[in-house]
């Protein structure tokens, strides 16, 4: 798929709580945006921000075709992604994409589990749509601390059914994603995974005990985004490879976790 | 437009403008953003004699206006090179060049004469202060009497263009330079990486698997320049300058000390369409100020 | 409030932040924005035998993350520091330490002497390592020998606390730290600048009236991390860590590299008030992490 | 005079034209000013501008005591005045303050004449506004490229005559300060003046010739701002002198310039 380097206008900026912001993109002149699928993400160059000198990945959240927008949601954990929240309409932002592979397409028919942890759940809004569009009906697992974090439920249900963990029980049942109730009570033939890595490799084993094709969609650190760098290799069966380029999404059974 | 050609050691390039190497890949991850046969020349990844998994992640760190990186000249070795990687890149229209390391001597001959053998690779890089490797490596770039047996060994196995890259991390830059020079080597690039660390106070741990890697980007752009205008004074074969340099007026900067050519590296990741953008650059620079040819502001410097 | 104190060589001090010298005057400069007593240190301009008028301006470049500067050791001599202004900092409840420069042996020696008998002056830090003056500086802290040499005269001169501050421009900085540690220096420091350069394309000149300049500032942190990891690793003493702090993290990675202390220097330009902010951001550090006393930091990277 | 780090806070923005911004600030909590001297100049944080390490000096332009309003007036040279000059009402600024000298205090019955040019007239509006409460009579004489660039030209009327040059003669008299009839149809005792080095020298070389008193305010380059680094030093009688400290502004014969 073709890369390119682009300037996005904000077309809204929707603060969901304290750590969170959801950023709509459209293109400057009405072209369309490149086609994009789930899994990718952009490298999002952070102006005004002295010390944020790299572009930092985010994955692509959701592409709105009937208003050819890009979605992209942040969570606020250091300067870069601060300063990218306080964006305003209008405002434009460089981004070079699409970048990184896709998950994989299931096979018809089979039940598919997406579990999101935390600002884990961006990619799986917009494979969950992409799944949906194929007829298949995703089951969407959302954990997160607490009620107040667990974003966008609205838009998951127009895709799926939504079942919910937060760790102080707030909402949903109480404890992480995979102390949930499904994952006894349910068959899935097919796990898609993103969030923090603990999580995904609790998610992983669960997986490989049950003989389940799992996965992972893996936040390494990068620099380039692209491949040219070899920064943000990941140990797989198949020794170093690009997490930006290879991945971001890997089958479980390539990695080397511990599971 | 200007006469924007230069000559390295009979390597004649379009332009002064490289890509440094490990930075760039093998050029193709960057066919979508920019036309490749518009620079000067291009510097693979640094290829070794035998397939290198390089060191374990994480690999880099992000420091004031630069980074650390520690990847340890990852690559599949030269003969895999050979194979499959040159018959993809053989034609593009410009200068491929292969950045060769090795942990000891015989590896960096080798593996010269295997590149020796491919006819659309003008010119090798010799790294000789890669300081992210246990063996060899930065070790051979930083006394006069290793820098030279490389050198050495690879003169007499290599018969076209030898560029040899220089590590910063030394009192005096330009002995390593003459010493290489002596040698035979038709020109020296520098700077490569400066050995650096960064830490991480919340775990109390290095961020780098490695512990230190080594530093690139804007942060060490007053260093290269300096070192390369004390080298462009010390040596008589061409100098390619490199180390920070972001946009146009860096490179200027470093022909002005009087490097014959430059090459981009960290910049490319911040912006992957920065070499065509410095090439134009530098070509309005020239109209601006009634330059008929890059050569009139290589050593322009007014002192 | 954990115990912040620290000793090198016998100086005891409040805390460990100390400010750099040439970067906080005489410290009056800085009266109105912090309360001088609350540091664990203040080390005065560079001073020498002789009355020097620094070099010419323009003295300053602006980098990226740092800057350059070419002061070339300003000062009106250890006489005038004697009679003028020793007397107006000597009851300032903090160590005050002179930073001494020369530009032959026997200069250190005599303007060492000179200090010594000054009672309200707990140590002085041999500035071998100045990379803005023609003779003497630098040359002295690029080399084992001589940098020993310099050490030997004034130790014979000296008998309270003696610090010595290494130049970064060299190839093995543990090499020099082990041999003024052998003549009997009572710490280290480093680093002091790193030499730069940096050139005004417009004009086709230096931006520097001295051409090259030393370079500061937070792009140097990775650098001087590094080189302190690697000192406080090579020697005994105490090592003092400086280079690019900006704010109580950096000063943290230094400790955990290994530091007993650290001086802040350009930070002072872009907020006088950086240093008592240092000092407070280090006791939360260590309060927020449970440690009764910095000591327990000092050293504690975990790699 | 003691000097402070504030945070102030700015109270209008107002573009002159496309090179210079006329900022006004005030403080946080309706606190008084610091007293400020005509001269005294202010060191300038510029904040989300990656290119710019060091605080940037500006002169003090005005203090509008009636208002509790510090007036700075920015010539939009590089990245950091450009910055700066993008600061809108509400937004703070950090600034150290005030700095340097001021200028001697003239002879009673004294005829002054204030020679600024480009952003050199900046101070010599607060320093006019000062002469005019102390009884003075000051003239001003401005310089500029052409009639677009004489600034707050009603401001310096309260105070006194305005004379003005334009290198294009689209304003006042045509060509520099320096050539303009006044120096030679009338006689001042004292002569301040602030601008391009080189309308400085030639201006002092005109004091200088007919034996009329002159200070100059230097605009050399600055790191601290507070005399503790040494950068800023103007080669003088006397040796290297800070100009942030025993200037910015100096007796010409005091300088060393060719005269
Ligand atoms: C493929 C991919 C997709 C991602 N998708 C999203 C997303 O949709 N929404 C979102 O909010 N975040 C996403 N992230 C994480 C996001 O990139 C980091 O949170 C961000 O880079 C932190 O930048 P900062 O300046 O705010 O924080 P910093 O203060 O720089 O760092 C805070 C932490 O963020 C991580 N981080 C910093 N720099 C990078 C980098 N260059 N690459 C990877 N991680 C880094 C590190 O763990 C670091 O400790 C994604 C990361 C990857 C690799
Ligand atoms: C005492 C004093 C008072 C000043 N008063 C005013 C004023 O009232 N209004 C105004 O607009 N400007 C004033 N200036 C000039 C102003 O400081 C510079 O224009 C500004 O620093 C340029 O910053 P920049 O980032 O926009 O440009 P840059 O791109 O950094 O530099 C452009 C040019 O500005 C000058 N400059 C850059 N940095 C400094 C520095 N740290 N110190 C001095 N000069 C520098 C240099 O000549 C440089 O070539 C004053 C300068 C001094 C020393
Ligand atoms: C991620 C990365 C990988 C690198 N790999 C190599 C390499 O394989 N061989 C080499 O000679 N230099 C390598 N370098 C050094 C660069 O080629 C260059 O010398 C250095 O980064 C300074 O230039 P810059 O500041 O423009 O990046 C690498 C640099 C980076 C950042
Ligand atoms: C303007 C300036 C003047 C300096 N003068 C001296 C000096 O007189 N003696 C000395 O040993 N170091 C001098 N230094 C070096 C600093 O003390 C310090 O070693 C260096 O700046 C690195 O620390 P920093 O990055 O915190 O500034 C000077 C640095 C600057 C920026
Ligand atoms: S981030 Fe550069 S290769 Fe992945
Ligand atoms: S700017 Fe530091 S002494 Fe004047």
């Amino acid at each position: 798929m073709k890369k390119y380097v682009l300037d996005l206008k904000v077309t809204a900026n929707i603060k969901l709580n304290d750590n969170y912001v959801l950023l709509k993109f459209t293109t400057l002149n009405d072209e369309v945006l490149p086609e994009m699928l789930p899994g990718q993400f952009a490298e999002v160059r952070i102006d005004g921000s002295p010390n944020t000198f790299l572009r930092r990945p985010i994955s692509v959240n959701y592409i709105d075709k009937s208003k050819n927008e890009l979605w992209l949601l942040i969570q606020l954990v250091g300067v870069g992604t601060r300063k990218l929240s306080e964006k305003r309409e209008g405002n434009t932002v460089n981004m070079v994409l699409p970048l990184g592979n896709t998950f994989s397409n299931p096979n018809p028919g089979e039940k598919i589990l997406l579990i999101g942890g935390g600002v884990g759940t961006a990619p799986m809004l917009f494979l969950g749509q992409s799944l949906r569009e194929k007829g298949f009906e995703p089951v969407f697992l959302l954990g997160a601390r607490s009620s107040k974090d667990v974003l966008q439920v609205s838009d998951f249900q127009k895709n799926g059914e939504v079942l919910i963990t937060t760790e102080d029980g707030s909402a949903g049942e109480k404890g992480y994603v995979t102390q949930h109730s499904v994952l006894i009570d349910r068959h899935f033939d097919r796990i898609y995974t993103c969030g923090p890595k603990p999580m995904m490799i609790a998610v992983a084993a669960y997986a490989k005990a049950k003989g389940i094709v799992c996965e992972a969609s893996l936040e390494n650190m990068m620099a380039c985004g692209i491949g040219a760098c070899l920064c943000c290799v990941e140990d797989t069966q198949e020794g170093h490879l690009c997490v930006c380029k290879e991945g971001p999404v890997f089958n479980i059974e390539k990695l080397k976790w511990q599971i | 437009m200007a006469d924007l050609r230069v000559n390295i050691g009979g390597m004649v390039m379009k332009n002064p403008v490289m890509t440094a190497s490990g930075t760039f890949g093998y050029g193709e991850e960057f066919a979508d953003f920019i036309d490749l046969s518009c620079l000067g020349g291009i510097i693979v990844k640094g290829t070794t004699l035998r397939h290198r998994e390089g060191n374990p992640y994480p690999r880099m760190a992000e420091t004031p206006s630069g980074m650390l990186n520690a990847v340890g000249l990852q690559n599949k070795g030269v003969d895999y090179f050979v194979k499959e990687i040159y018959p993809r890149i053989k034609e593009v229209d410009t200068n491929m060049l292969v950045n060769v390391s090795g942990s000891c001597i015989d590896d960096y001959a080798i593996t010269a004469e295997k590149i020796a053998a491919l006819e659309k690779i003008p010119a090798i890089e010799l790294n000789i202060s890669c300081p992210n490797v246990k063996e060899g490596g930065m070790a051979f770039g930083t006394s006069c009497k290793s820098a030279a047996a490389v050198v050495k060994a690879v003169r007499k196995v290599y018969t076209k263009t030898l560029i040899v890259k220089l590590s910063p991390n030394v009192t005096d830059i330009t002995e390593i330079a003459r010493s290489v020079e002596a040698e035979g080597a038709d020109s020296v690039s520098l700077i490569n990486t400066l050995l650096g660390m960064a830490i991480d106070s919340r775990t109390r741990r290095p961020i780098l698997s490695t512990i230190t890697g080594g530093l690139s980007g804007p942060c060490v752009k007053p260093i290269a320049l300096r070192m390369v205008w004390q080298t462009c004074k010390a040596v008589k074969i061409p100098v390619i300058g490199l180390g920070g340099i972001m946009n146009a007026t860096d490179a200027i900067e470093f022909l002005l000390a009087g490097a014959t050519a430059i090459q981009i590296g960290t910049a490319n990741f911040i912006d992957p369409q920065i070499t065509t953008k410095v090439v134009d650059g530098i070509n309005e620079y020239l109209d601006r100020n009634g330059c008929k040819s890059v050569s009139e502001i290589i050593g322009g410097l007014v002192v």
